[in-house]
């Protein structure tokens, strides 16, 4: 295993150093590893705090700051964050007017987040907690732990983001984030296995003519292993997946195309080149496009795509200001 | 070493069962993972050895006074340092325990059975598995009815925890077929058949800790 | 090689592709392969230009934009581009204040901009060049081809795009750019070996436990090769090979930390902590700091370091509003 | 096949050994880029190939009128097809060498001596590379001096080309030792030694394909 890092077991907390010394605006609470605002908390704004294993970076740390979210709970390595962490992040940026919860839909992100707020609860904090299930490479059943969260949690955290620093309450930054949540679907590609660094080698074995469609980003096997082929054919089914999932027709679209950590962006705008083709081949207007690394699973070569069903509410949020290590604009 | 009365858990017998959990959780860290990188996300050995030695170094720093606060103690160092879904899990189990022991110095079988009862109800409660979701409650939940008829046939203590640990075993080898419908797994659906749970693993290695580490103190 | 390309002869056109899809505010030129701003030009102002090999993105194209460039050419990969995308590039952006190349030190870079340059004064249009060489893993003389130029670019383009849109004349935007060029100096490292798309296998072989201090962007084998090791370690030689060439002290100093394409951002943030408190235990005070992918070589794993001695104008510049779709903000 | 007179080099011998020149490049792009990855980057031969092709196929689309002509054609399509450091120096020699030989229809071994000897100096002027840099000049410095020598001495053509072909080999070879003081191998100091140079292998091509194509139309 090939890293940039001092040893498996400081890998997080040395990624937690880098971020305080790169970002002076942000605050690192080490001991619980909560990333938040440096500037003080806004009274009466609602708070918005994620988290979740660490090895997608930029997700959520680099998301911190003005218009998206006051705190990140950083767990370790593809593991969910604890519930002290979570609670201390809701003591940090609580302004008076409750704390979302926005939390991608596994087990032990659902749970740690639950007992959270039942702390927080009991310390007299009120919290809503909206979930992102966006992966259409899972199939979805009340049966099982339902579909995983991806993609759609940076734009989540973008729009209502923009909608609490627009002094919007907690219900309605809840709804408006819910409906967010609710109109976006996503599906990823590996071309590699991750490796983690507790582990010291791949995840899975991938061979060198073979690709995994529809993996997670936590190296989770995907919908089948293909061939390898060309990306305007690997577009072809990320696409259509999505669209076969969700209506996407008649509404502005915010698509998203994220490497998963190990692919460079020159191979991202490649494939993004096919994907908007597609869509504008069935008639899907995209309003706005991101494309680069948005939310990764550590080393691993692949992308995802996200697209959301927006309307003209959302692009106003999308648009209006954020300030975060990894999102910029209008700030 | 001391010939302890083979009847009841003291809070001694408590802190062995639980470094002896940890020495067992290091033991087998990496099949743990193996196991949950087959199925899951390759961290429930790290994750649980993150936990059980964080529990270990705490109880032993400080020895807490009565069973409920070995247990209190143990269950809020698994929640603050396991993470993932088996951190709260675990932690649950071991919180709710702790809650139905109070202050009691000592368990007996039928208290011990009657606590950790309401540890696994706990762990469903918020985890919502059932038994045959291919998870820790497979090996679990026959832990509970094994203590519960041990309890119920006046069996004494070491024979019951085998009793408990033997059941848990076959739990936790019951999984291999089942295709998982919680946690992480189950993301796989039909491909999580086949496969070893490793929360079910842990669990029986929780189990059998206790067994062993009782039998050698009675011993 | 697994790529999410369609082949390796179509990688820059799709790639191109994909820019133009997803950044409708940029121009894009797909027979001569310049992207410039889709803005009309600002009549009066110096026009910057680079431009080199593809497979370093974002550099130069997800630098153009407001504050930045008003132009890059893409060339094949890790190839200069030639004479006549960069006479083209001049003839769209030149608004009669004349051009600014900003070139790396490659010979075919420098040759094929110094034939554009006397094709466009052949056509009328003033033009000056800045060279960047600020690679310190290379020996500087004048009986070589020199140092290669790498991270102090992304910083040149930046400050002069900043001084460029303040109105600044030729003379003045090229001055201040040399001088940004003077004072910048980076060196890399690689974990791993790039694999060109037409090549199909790895540029070199880099065993397991082996990594190339001071490697190029192109793959070019660097100073020596040694065992892998720390982050802070690697960190150690990085900082100290730069701060043994240039004197950084009593100055405010701009710290880029990029990416060479296949490393993923925890990485990154784990190995800056140990430059900046490096940087720090040496006395000397990082201003502004930026971590991420900015110049990179396909997908590489490793990282180089860029330090640039800056002065307060410079660091005005810098924080002037910049929109490119690699680098925005204050606008 | 016609037979050729053995004294000039008429458009249509410039544009067959363009032909010929571009085949040897398909037939040893991989070998050329695998020498570029050793001390370069790895473009060289797919950079030549791409440059070759375009010249070949603007050659043949339509056939220049006169010798200048071939040539300007081919240096521009160099410039603007190859990039790097080879297609400004390859496309500098065939402009210098057009603007020497401008409308003439034929060229004796002395006009084409004299031509190829300023396209070199082209080279050189562009490139600031001395002979024992390690650069292509290393193939194409013998060439012109073994082009002049020949042309001094009246030897037929064929010959003459024979003989350039087999200094430029020479040349080529006699950098294997050297350390690179131009373009991108010279970033290797000393270990750019024990290496073929790539630029001064395509350059031996070049003038071996010219050697090859003549004798072959005069046969
Ligand atoms: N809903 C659930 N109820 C009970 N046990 C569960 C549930 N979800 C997951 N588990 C158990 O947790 C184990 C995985 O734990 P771990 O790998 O540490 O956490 P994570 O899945 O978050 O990475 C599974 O093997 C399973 O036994
Ligand atoms: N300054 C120079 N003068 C003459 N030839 C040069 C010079 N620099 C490089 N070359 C030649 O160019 C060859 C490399 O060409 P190529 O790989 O196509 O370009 P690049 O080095 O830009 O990738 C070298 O092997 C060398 O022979
Ligand atoms: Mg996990
Ligand atoms: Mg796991
Ligand atoms: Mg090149
Ligand atoms: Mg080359």
């Amino acid at each position: 295993m090939k890293k940039l890092i001092n040893s498996p077991a400081t890998v997080l907390a040395d990624a937690l150093n880098g971020v305080a010394a790169a970002h002076h605006e942000l605050a690192v609470d080490f001991a619980n590893r909560v990333v938040s605002r440096g500037a003080a908390v806004k009274q009466g704004k609602v708070a918005l705090i994620s988290g979740g294993g660490s090895g997608h970076e930029p997700l959520h740390s680099g998301f911190v700051g003005l218009g998206m979210l006051d705190a990140a709970c950083a767990g370790e390595v593809f593991t969910s964050p604890t519930p002290d962490q979570m609670l201390a992040a809701t003591m940090t940026v609580n302004a008076g007017a409750g704390v979302l919860y926005i939390v991608k839909n596994y087990t032990g992100d659902v749970l740690n987040f639950e007992m959270a707020a039942e702390l927080a609860e009991a310390d007299g904090v009120q919290v809503k907690s909206v979930l992102v299930a966006d992966d259409v490479a899972v199939e979805d059943s009340t049966w099982t732990a339902g579909r995983r969260g991806v993609g759609t949690t940076v734009l989540v955290e973008k729009i209502a983001g923009a909608a609490a620093e627009e002094g919007r309450d907690l219900d309605a930054v809840h709804a408006l984030a819910t409906r967010v949540s609710e109109n976006g679907r996503s599906m990823g590609v590996a071309l590699t296995s991750a490796t983690l660094p507790a582990v010291g080698k791949p995840s899975f074995d991938l061979p060198e003519d073979e690709i995994e469609m529809g993996v997670g980003i936590h190296g989770e096997p995907g919908r089948k292993r293909v061939p390898l082929r060309p990306a305007s054919e690997i577009a072809e089914e990320l696409v259509s997946s999505i669209l076969s999932d969700h209506d996407f027709s008649g509404a502005p679209v915010i698509a998203m195309l994220s490497g998963l950590g190990g692919t460079p962006l020159i191979e991202l705008y490649a494939i993004y080149g096919d994907v908007a083709a597609l869509l504008e081949q069935r008639g899907i207007t995209v309003a706005r496009a991101l494309v680069g690394d948005y939310i990764t699973s550590l080393d691993m070569a692949g992308c995802s795509l996200t697209l959301l069903r927006a309307d003209e509410e959302m692009l106003r949020l999308w648009d209006a200001p954020v300030s975060t290590a990894a999102l910029r604009w209008g700030a | 070493m001391l010939t302890l009365e083979d009847s009841r858990l003291t809070v001694d017998d408590l802190i062995a069962w639980l470094v002896r959990f940890d020495e067992q959780i290091v033991e087998h860290a990496e099949r743990l993972t193996e196991l949950d990188s087959a199925i899951g996300d390759a961290d429930h050995g790290t994750n649980m050895a993150r936990g059980t030695a964080a529990v270990r170094l705490r109880l032993t720093e400080a020895r807490p006074d009565d069973a409920g606060a070995v247990l209190k103690s143990c269950g809020m160092t698994l929640v603050s340092t396991v993470g993932g879904a088996s951190g709260s899990l675990y932690g649950t189990l071991f919180l709710e325990m702790a809650k139905r022991v109070g202050a009691a110095s000592e368990l007996d079988t039928t208290v011990f059975a009657d606590a950790f009862r309401a540890g696994v109800a706990g762990v469903v409660a918020r985890g919502r598995a059932e038994p045959g979701d291919k998870t820790m409650i497979d090996a679990l939940q026959p832990t509970v009815d094994a203590l519960s008829t041990a309890a119920a046939g006046g069996v004494p203590l070491t024979k019951s925890l085998q009793a408990a640990a033997a059941a848990a075993a076959a739990g936790r080898d019951a999984t291999i077929p089942l295709v998982a419908r919680r946690g992480r797994a189950s993301y796989l659906g039909d491909r999580s058949a086949d496969h070893l749970d490793p929360g079910a693993t842990s669990a029986a290695l929780l189990v059998q800790s206790l067994a062993d580490s009782h039998a050698e103190r009675v011993r």
